[in-house]
């Protein structure tokens, strides 16, 4: 009973109701006619789609830098590879990996100046992380705007120059990964194993990462500062090495968002991007300061799951869809919730 | 504390450093005006407006700054507890003053509720209300749209169908204002030299600056004053620090309440789901520019703010299409440049409070080496 | 120098004073044996003491004599109450009284002044001087609001603070900010805030003349003699034992939580009041070897260095450190002794040179501190020495780790330097042996371990990475009597065995004694002296309290 | 501490009060001038040739036989004028007061009973618009929630 107790507190109660509120949501599905293999492979398709995102919050937490409420800096540089490598003309699965290599120069570039300016705040991170994101979307606003782009695909028709507010990555890295060994059962539940793939590639990258000396040291830095200064390492670098990673995840988050949704969005598109996110790794069962491969993997899921199955099983029971509203709430109210708790570092 | 010996380098570098943002502001100010070709008068008329429809808003972020808690983003709940009472007031063909006058006692409780929510999550968030209130705004947001968007027409009756959604619920995007637009401003409005000045609005701004001035002189607006300094010492004199927190928190909840009746009755049109989240983003901003920080704010910071950061935002679009031939690039110029005085403001407070730690440092290092040179002669 | 003398003639002439009010009116506070203890380990025993109006008792006595948790009792802090209340009982005034709120204490009119200030540094004077006891008139706005809205009245509120101030008997501005006073301003603003209570009766200072320049401590003293006399009665701890012999008309020593003395101030000498402090000048009886660390070449030297480390600032302290002895640095808290291992090591800022091994060591730079082959096991093991949600094996290795990329496999020409688990496991197996660390296996969280054990892993952490010389600071406060020894054992065991030179810094005299080649005592951020374990305990006791042992006068006021 | 409470007490029911009062004043009232022959019990109420009507200080209407319009007024009480010429060529002018019941948003007024100087009751009626059920389909407006540029603020 203790146990189960302590169990039961380890894991945090709003993780618990949201896992039975999804689990509700999908024995509920069958019965009013919404279906099962259809939505779970919608559900896995955003898990794909969103974990690389989620994945990109857990160096910046390790080391003590808090939630990256700045992802859309790291999503800009993610926006410029995309853009770049179909203005260079690459098509098809190429451009997707041309993306990723235009991306990372601007992921490490972005995301060191990024992590230099947290470094001189701390304590402020968090709502100055929110406004650097703010600030560099709007910022990028005028960019796509001015940059020189020419592709015909990419700017506006009639001006000939200035992107598009969405571009379709048709012809270009469209399910670049989704397709690799895509296989199906029945016919309506379709596993984009490339995807997965790509994403369990990445998180090994991190997790192996933390393994080394490094990263042992990152871990130290979030766990103790103190300790770590008192050990010799120089928390300045670390952290700022955390937000390059962060950054750099971002941007490969992102990329590999569009090659299945489909669209590079740009202009004010990716400005709330940093809060499901957050609220995701958060439903994980990480905390301000500590954070793992497997609260992504969980909360990912359990987030994207109610995502996608609450508008259908809503409008199937009361015929209104709810599932904006409940995802405002849902999402926030987990950060709110996160927030306020004592911070689970011990001093 | 003896005097820290600073090079005129460093004085000078403070002096900017404190005034970074409003300079900033006035060299991009100066630049759109030249740029966009308006005319002075027209940006005369344009700031008093807008000095008159933004000001009771900015004003209400003051006393939660007074109290140590920061930038209140949490306004939005009050301009949401204000939009509720104008739908009402709207549905029911209240009109001029009287509207208002009823929007706002609509308004008060609902402001109250929501403020004491807000002032008891950030007593369990210490150290991070600001970006802890920035949320709850959004949380709230969620619970506004869920009542507006889905609960009023068949939970909380709403007759007019010029406001109810075609699908028979929920309110639509935008509810004209018309019976009270610019009820209050026309009030006894003069014109001197071409520029009308709406006096009663100007009044009622005035009567709330008094306000606050008082508050400040009174014992609550000292308690908040000592909790913003030091919680544990107002807690060590019997100060109950978590209560003046949540009170703070309501008053300003209250007043952005009130604020954003006087800014709609201004504009005319509420855009039911935007205008709250929108204005709360730009008062920040305005109180900045102002030459506010988080821990500091004056009601003189309110109106050069609005002048100043409004004047930027009529000029940029204008500015940037005689520049660069579109329009649309200032209008992104604006955002960016309100979100980015917010995120350099808060960064100078930052790192201002390390410079002043710091400072202890190298004054023990001063009387050192003086102590030896004295030693040596 | 001077001061000291026409000090002295004051006290003598105050003391009749005290006498003639002693022999007037009934106790105002009495202590009846008192005791106290933390979950069994005993603080306080059997304490009783007297306390007449008017009347100024000295209170003097080591760090952990039991000084604060006496006052704590007087005052009803939580901590007390919380940690099972204390035993005897507390008469004020003829009636038994039992605080379970300070406020309680300050509403009888017992006002106390802490050694760190709670000011507001934006509030003027008279602001904090009666910080939420303003004067106020109403408004018609209160009677709707209630009473927070009324209006504060500030000449009203000028005039009781500067009514209060001149009971000091100093020119302070009541209208001035905090943040522009000199420091013994703010002490006197402290004290103020007491005196502005018109029923305070009884007024405990600790350590208030700590902070003051020479004049402002006259000043201050003369201001308790005006109070005595209008029959308030003050508690005075102070470290400086010639203040107190001035102007307490009777002094009461505590040792080890209880009252070693409790005498009338006349012709006292600190020499007496320092013995009876140090107190018992048994020689320990641990075999103590006779090192010869003049014959050894000098590994770590000092030169006028100075750390701004708060509480424990260091002004201007050069030290030579030889190879292989093990040198004791003591003394009272808050004298800056916490601040030498702190500021040589980097952790806070410092000035000054150090060498080690001849070569100049820059300051700031916990990295280069390491590289050098030093290492350092701090005071504040929870704070500095542990990542207390890891498990204790990261704890043992991680220093070395990163330090001497010890426990490390490396890939690809050590491009990948991957964590060795088995040597990690092996490693701290070893020294869970050798230190007996109780634990549940090496995978066990920090922060579940006792304070002992702790203390054990910071030690193992330091000798992962085998220095040269080790700084080990308070190893044995707030651990067990088993666990004392056994570490004091380790230290000696590295110090003899490695050849470790060993500087350990503890505000526990007999342990400094027991196995220390030579012992420093800082005082007032600067080296007071230096001696042999074995010289009397009165020397050191003289050397804490700043003078020397030969009875001149030293100490005093940062002189 | 009673005596505040009952002073708590006093403020909120004004402020309630003064709700009221906001409600009765600000309310808007739309109201139908009527110009048609009306029979009431027994005796006719002919329509005018043509009459003009004011309402409170709003501008003067004219209405000829069978013509309806409307004025929009704040508030209850309110002075209409009614002026008209009748068979022998006299202007007659016709001013008196009237208030609309509360809670209406929508009344109708009947000139020629009006200017016969019945009661109230007889020539002042509620009226309920009728609702007109659109066959033609309307189109649902997509509601914005993340409108992140504002035109002006």
């Amino acid at each position: 009973m203790v146990s189960i107790r302590r169990f039961l507190n380890s894991f945090g109660w709003p993780r618990i109701i949201i896992g039975l509120f999804l689990l509700s949501l999908f024995i509920i599905a069958p019965f009013v006619g919404v279906r099962i293999g259809a939505s779970l492979s919608d559900t896995i398709i955003r898990f794909g789609m969103n974990s690389v995102l989620v994945l990109a919050m857990v160096p910046m937490i390790h080391s003590g830098t808090g939630l990256n409420f700045g992802l859309p800096l790291g999503i800009m540089a993610g926006l410029l590879g995309g853009t770049l490598s179909i203005e260079l003309g690459f098509t098809g699965g190429l451009s997707f990996f041309m993306a990723l290599v235009c991306a990372t120069p601007f992921g490490l570039l972005f995301g060191w100046g990024y992590g230099k300016l947290l470094n001189k705040v701390k304590g402020g991170e968090m709502i100055i992380a929110t406004y650097v994101g703010f600030s560099s979307v709007a910022f990028m606003c005028m960019m796509w705007l001015l940059l020189p782009y020419r592709h015909p695909t990419m700017v506006w028709g009639y001006a000939g120059k200035g992107l598009r507010t969405t571009i379709s990555t048709e012809g270009f890295y469209l399910h670049a990964l989704n397709n690799f060994l895509q296989f199906r059962i029945g016919e309506r539940f379709v596993f984009p194993t490339g995807m997965i793939l790509f994403f369990a590639l990445i998180a090994f990258l991190v997790w192996a990462f933390l393994h080394t000396k490094t990263g042992t040291a990152m871990t130290a830095v979030g766990s103790n500062p103190v300790f770590a200064r008192a050990s010799g390492i120089s928390i300045d670098r670390i952290r700022t090495l955390s937000v390059v990673m962060s950054t750099w995840l971002a941007a490969v988050g992102i990329i590999v968002y569009q090659q299945s949704f489909g669209f590079i969005q740009l202009y004010m598109g990716p400005f709330y991007m940093a809060l499901p996110a957050v609220s995701a790794i958060l439903i994980g069962g990480a905390s301000v300061n500590k954070a793992s491969i497997m609260n992504v993997i969980v909360g990912t899921f359990l987030f994207q799951g109610i995502l996608t199955m609450t508008p259908s099983v809503m409008n199937a029971v009361i015929h209104t869809d709810m599932s904006e509203v409940i995802r405002i709430v849902v999402s926030n109210g987990m950060i709110l919730y996160a927030l306020t708790r004592k911070s689970e570092v011990s001093r | 504390m003896s005097e820290l010996r600073e090079t005129r380098w460093e004085k000078t570098l403070n002096v900017l450093e404190k005034n970074a943002v409003p300079i900033l502001f006035l060299i991009i100010g100066a630049i759109g005006i030249i740029f966009s070709g308006y005319s002075m008068n027209y940006l005369g008329q344009e700031i008093i407006v807008r000095i008159a429809r933004n000001s009771f808003l900015i004003i209400s972020l003051l006393i939660p700054i007074m109290a140590g808690m920061g930038l209140n983003f949490g306004m939005t709940l009050g301009a949401m507890a204000g939009q509720i009472g104008l739908i009402f007031v709207t549905d029911w063909a209240i009109a001029g003053i009287p509207g208002m006058v009823l929007a706002m006692i609509i308004s008060t409780p609902i402001s109250a509720l929501l403020g004491w929510m807000c002032g008891k999550i950030l007593n369990m968030a210490k150290g991070r209300e600001m970006v802890t209130s920035y949320i709850i705004g959004f949380f709230i947001n969620g619970v506004y749209q869920l009542i507006v968007l889905y609960g009023m027409g068949p939970v909380i009756p709403i007759k007019d169908p010029a406001l109810v959604l075609p699908r028979g619920y929920g309110i639509r995007n935008t509810v004209n204002l018309i019976r009270m637009r610019r009820s209050l401003d026309n009030l006894l409005a003069i014109r001197i030299f071409g520029i009308s000045i709406p006096v009663m609005t100007l009044a009622v701004i005035a009567l709330l600056c008094l306000f606050i001035v008082w508050f400040k002189k009174s014992k609550l607006g000292q308690d908040m004053r000592a909790v913003g300094q030091d919680m544990e010492v107002a807690r060590a004199a019997g100060i109950r620090v978590e209560h003046t927190r949540i009170v703070s928190i309501v008053i300003s909840t209250i007043l952005a309440g009130y604020g954003m009746i006087i800014y709609l009755q201004n504009m005319g049109t509420l855009n039911t789901y935007n205008s709250h989240m929108q204005i709360g983003m730009f008062s920040i901003a305005a109180l900045l520019v102002g030459g506010a920080s988080v821990n500091r704010a004056s009601i003189g910071n309110v109106f050069l703010g609005v002048a100043l950061f409004h004047l930027m935002f009529i000029v940029s679009p204008m500015a940037g299409k005689n520049l660069i031939g579109q329009a649309q690039l200032g209008e992104f110029f604006r955002v960016f440049v309100s979100y980015g005085v917010i995120t350099l403001a808060l960064v100078l407070y930052e790192i201002r409070k390390r410079h002043t730690r710091s400072r202890a440092g190298r004054l023990l290092a001063q009387e050192q080496l003086d102590a030896r040179r004295l030693a040596d002669d | 120098m001077k001061r000291v003398y026409c000090a002295t003639a004051e006290g003598a002439l105050f003391a009749s004073e005290g006498k003639f009010m002693k022999t007037i009116g009934a106790p105002l506070l009495e202590m009846r044996n008192i005791s106290k203890d933390f979950y069994g380990n005993q603080v306080l025993t059997d304490i009783n003491f007297t306390l007449k109006p008017g009347e100024i008792l000295g209170l003097v006595g080591e760090n952990g004599a039991g000084k604060t948790t006496l006052m704590k009792i007087l005052f009803g802090m939580e901590e007390i109450v919380q940690t099972g209340g204390y035993g005897g009982e507390v008469i004020l005034n003829g009636k038994r009284v039992r605080y379970l709120t300070p406020f309680d204490a300050l509403a009888d009119g017992i006002g106390m002044v802490h050694q760190e200030f709670s000011l507001l540094p934006d509030f003027t004077a008279s602001e904090n001087i009666l910080l939420n006891r303003e004067p106020k008139n109403r408004t018609l706005i209160s009677e709707v609001f209630g009473d927070r809205l009324d209006r504060i009245d500030r000449k009203e509120m000028h005039e009781r603070s500067a009514k209060a101030i001149a009971k000091l008997g100093v020119n302070l501005e009541a209208e001035m900010k905090v943040s522009d006073m000199p420091v013994g301003y703010k002490q006197f603003t402290e004290i103020a805030r007491e005196l502005s209570k018109d029923e305070i009766k009884l007024l405990v200072l600790d350590e208030p003349t700590a902070v003051l320049t020479e004049k402002e401590a006259d000043i201050l003293l003369n201001a308790m003699k005006n109070l005595a006399q209008e029959g308030i009665a003050i508690i005075f701890i102070s470290h400086r034992l010639q203040e107190v012999i001035d102007v307490c008309d009777s002094v009461m020593v505590m040792r080890d939580g209880m009252i070693i003395k409790n005498v009338p101030s006349e012709n006292l000498t600190i020499k007496e009041v320092a013995r009876w402090m140090v107190g018992r000048n048994v020689e320990s009886k641990e075999r103590r070897r006779d090192y010869d660390y003049k014959g050894q070449p000098v590994i770590l030297s000092l030169k006028n260095l100075w750390v701004d480390m708060p509480g424990e600032t260091v002004k201007d302290v050069s030290l030579d450190i030889h190879k292989g002895e093990i040198l004791g640095i003591g003394g009272l808290a808050g004298q800056g002794k916490l601040g030498l291992p702190n500021g040589a090591m980097g952790l806070f800022p410092a000035g000054g040179e150090i060498f080690f091994e001849g070569e100049p060591l820059p300051l700031n730079q916990p990295r280069r501190f390491l590289n050098s082959g030093m290492a350092f096991v701090s005071e504040d093991r929870r704070g500095v020495g542990l990542l207390l949600d890891e498990p204790l094996d990261w704890n043992i290795v991680f220093t070395a780790m990163q330090i001497q990329e010890k426990y490390l496999k490396k890939y690809l020409k050590g491009l990948i330097k991957w964590r060795n688990e088995q040597e990690i496991e092996a490693v701290a197996q070893q020294y869970i042996k050798s230190l007996d660390i109780k634990c549940t296996g090496t995978k066990q969280v920090t922060k579940e371990l006792s304070g002992g054990n702790q203390q054990k892993i910071c030690l193992a952490k330091a000798f992962a990475v085998e220095p040269k010389l080790l700084f080990v600071s308070e190893p044995t406060r707030g651990i067990d009597i088993g666990a004392k020894s056994l570490v004091l054992e380790t230290i000696r065991h590295y110090n003899e065995v490695m050849g470790v030179t060993i500087v350990m810094i503890s505000s526990e005299l007999e342990e400094l004694r027991s196995i220390c080649d030579r012992i420093a005592i800082i005082t007032d951020g600067k080296v007071a002296g230096v001696l042999p374990p074995e010289a009397d305990a009165t020397d050191f006791g003289l050397l804490m309290v700043g003078k020397e042992p030969n009875g001149e006068n030293r100490g005093g006021h940062n002189g | 501490m009673i005596k505040r409470r009952l002073i708590q007490l006093a403020v909120v029911v004004l402020v309630i009060l003064l709700g009221v009062i906001m409600f009765i004043v600000g309310k808007e009232h739309t109201i139908l001038l009527d110009n048609k022959s009306v029979e009431i019990d027994g005796t006719t109420y002919n329509a005018f040739q043509i009459v003009e009507v004011q309402v409170a200080k709003g501008e003067t209407l004219e209405l000829g036989p069978r013509d309806r319009d409307k004025a929009v007024v704040m508030g209850q009480r309110h002075k209409l004028t009614v002026t008209y010429t009748d068979r022998n060529f006299e202007e007659h002018v016709i001013v008196k007061k009237f208030s609309v019941p509360i809670g209406e948003s929508m009344v109708l007024i009947s000139l020629p009973v009006f200017a016969a100087g019945l009661d109230q009751s007889l020539w002042l009626e509620h009226y309920e618009p009728p609702t007109i059920l659109s066959l033609s389909p309307v189109e649902e407006e997509l509601v914005v929630t993340e409108e992140l540029i504002p035109l002006d603020i």
